[in-house]
């Protein structure tokens, strides 16, 4: 049987389960956006914006979106009943004091002991930017990473020690990836759940840290 | 779903530990969250350290908690005001430790807790006797005195509105502390006088937003502080 | 000719005289509240209480009290067209940025070099108490302390040295008194005023710090 | 009298110096006050340095800014952006200079700014190239990063409402970092859709009070950032 990692949207489908109850959730871009959408409907959340928005609701229908109602990837989205605005010294006030339960981020690299990069390369010529990934890298509740499980030729980007520059030190609970669910904990990378088809000792050979693989591990439903 | 509100004043109060750090909002006798204060004296909890403005007034609410003999410590800029009996007689009787905190600074402690700022510098009482024993800076030519996050473990306000997710208005200068306090504490328990539907506050005149809030009691008829209840 | 030291109501007086249009004002309980009586009335103050109004209007008329709307003497006002609400953080904010242009703040003693004590005797008999005293002091653009020039027993307020606790360091800018008006220069303290029929060497005899008459001295007019 | 109201935007921006620090509102394209911009460029102010969260999108408001030749340096959480062509080439010509600071980070250090806080401690940025030759400390077992206040000469600001005595509100997230650059600079320049009489605003809605507001012109149809103008 061979391996048959997750569409972009099978990962997304795969976050969206495990956004609990009543959790105020902070959305990076991309992937993390995606997840939103599959959240169980009998789920209420309270999506956050750097912005100074809580509450965000679904994208807008067409002619009704307000370009003064976007989210942190500036696109237009809408308030939901409940929702409050507020300034942006507020905003990562919130983010920072550990309000936000979650921060879905994407990844460019993780590292064993929860480092997590995702703001540069590293290359210097291209202008560095950061924008509010470190605030909620080191000040949301919980972190999870969502990425790809290796680089587009292949490379690992779990390591035992990030390469890119930093976003915040030894801050992700959990990773998600096409391939795996793993659990950053204190002792090390513990496998929860393989896509289905997916030998552990193939992941690891596609892992660049020493992974763990739970003794009640799972194959990912999506 | 979520849902803050919780249905009495008992439930509103349940679960609060001997040894807690209370935030107790209100200033003078404004915001001042009466029916909240009482429960939490029927609760009986001991050991408390509260931290609010002033030192309560007569023999009701702030003064009533402190009479009670459950309020170890206070933290507070004002203990000393007209009426402020209960107090005074405490402490002569060295029955219960102040830890006084210049106004601004004790917001503004408050603040750096509920927003993870680990400590800042002010100019507020550099040179002076509250900042003996406190690490000093020159900042551009200027001492500044460093000042740590003050946390609660308990919060209680007083709102005007809410909702079920614990969106807050306050009325005019009622609303004073409990913003800050609601963001600085672990557990931040609020009683509105009406509770209203979700979105019957317009977002941009949400005052607290309800990520701050744990709990909310509706007490549609508060007494006001220092009026017998 | 005998001294006519100033009544409070005509210290209120002469300080009301200076506050100038435009200005953000902190008042004090007491003799500072009393001088906003006295404000010309083709200026517009705004006036800023610790808990968080800016526009305090005059006290309410009988039965039109709210105890929402109190300065911070705890005494019920009312708000101006033109009035802000805001939390404590924010009023602190405004205090501790150099936003009040003036705050107007009763002392005990003054010393030479601008120090403020307002705040305790110093009696460890009595609880301390010290409210918004140390902040307005170290934070307020310019501050005018207003007070007797003695004690009841005769004893000088304004000194080489405060014997009391401090308020706040070198922050005085002009001292008001029933005797005079005494500017704070770095070259020390500069009478400006004097109440009428006041020698100078009387008033430096009541005073606990070395005087310079300034040039252009005037009798204090109410 | 207490008149903040300016005639014209040219009025708004009278007086602004040569190296000025300017803190520009906005986020994306919300909130830009993009008439207020165009009155600087017109201005033809040099050398300055502008604080702004992005670093402006194809060739109008902050990218027009920015291709004037006047901005020497900038100071932003995320100057890359679709369509940031001006900032980039500017960047790789080595014609700008950027200071990169978190978006958190950079807001609270203009509030630290304008509250009077002479620096603070943050974890945001331990530990990354960011907090490299910036003091740090350990608090209750974690890293934090000391940071300085950023204060700016001048902040141009886009409201809804104002009146004369500068009270402002907002319209939805176009509000913010305005509050925060309206307490942070020594003039605040503020284009609002509509003045409105004193009072019109009701005292608990006001969401900028008007003591952080220098002048305020009324520009009844701004234009939308990024949008043709």
């Amino acid at each position: 049987m061979t391996a048959k990692p997750l569409s972009r949207d099978d990962i997304a489908r795969r976050v969206g389960k495990d956004i609990p109850d009543g959790a105020y959730v902070n959305l990076g871009i991309g992937l993390p956006t995606l997840a939103a959408n599959y959240v169980p409907s009998d789920r209420e959340v309270i999506y956050h914006s750097e912005n100074g928005i809580l509450g965000l609701g679904p994208s807008p229908g067409k002619g009704e979106e307000d370009l003064d109602i976007i989210n942190a990837g500036k696109q237009t989205v809408t308030l939901l009943p409940g929702a409050s605005i507020f300034h942006h010294t507020d905003a990562f006030a919130m983010i920072r004091g550990g309000h936000i339960d979650l921060a879905l981020l994407g990844a460019m690299q993780v590292a064993a002991n929860g480092d997590l990069a995702n703001w540069s390369t590293g290359d210097e010529k291209f202008p560095p930017a950061v924008g509010g990934a470190m605030d909620l890298g080191a000040g949301a509740a919980s972190v999870w990473a969502l990425m790809e499980h290796t680089t587009k030729d292949g490379q690992p980007k779990i390591l035992e020690r990030c390469t890119y520059p930093l976003t915040a030190a030894g801050v992700v609970d959990r990773i998600y990836t096409n391939l795996a669910v793993i659990d950053v904990t204190p002792d090390g990378l513990m496998v929860r759940e393989m896509a289905a088809g997916l030998e552990f000792d193939e992941l690891q050979g596609k892992t660049g840290a020493k992974l763990q693989l739970a003794n009640d591990w799972r194959v990912i439903e999506v | 779903m979520i849902d803050k509100r919780v249905p009495s004043l008992s439930a509103a109060i349940e679960g609060i530990k001997d040894g807690a750090v209370i935030l107790i909002g209100g200033f003078g006798a404004s915001g001042i969250p009466v029916e909240l204060i009482d429960a939490l004296i029927d609760h009986n909890a001991r050991n408390l350290t509260v931290v609010t403005n002033n030192a309560g007034s007569g023999h009701t609410d702030i003064a009533k908690l402190l009479a009670s003999g459950n309020v170890s410590k206070i933290v507070c800029s004002y203990p000393r005001s007209a009426g402020s009996v209960v107090f005074e007689e405490l402490y002569a009787a060295g029955k219960i430790e102040l830890e006084l905190v210049p106004q601004g600074t004790l917001s503004e402690r408050m603040r750096a807790a509920g927003a993870g700022i680990g400590g800042f510098f002010t100019t507020t009482g550099a040179g002076t006797r509250l900042a003996e024993g406190k690490e000093t800076r020159v900042i551009d030519g200027k001492e500044y005195v460093f000042e740590k996050p003050l946390k609660g473990d308990v919060a209680l306000i007083k709102a005007d509105s809410a909702d079920r997710w614990g969106n807050l208005t306050f009325r005019f200068a009622a609303r004073n502390f409990a913003p800050t306090m609601a963001m600085a504490a672990d557990l931040t328990i609020v009683q509105a006088r009406q509770i209203v539907e979700l979105g019957e506050i317009p977002p941009e005149h949400v005052m607290t937003p309800g990520i701050f809030v744990d709990r909310v009691v509706e007490v549609p008829a508060p007494v006001h502080a220092g009026q017998p209840s």
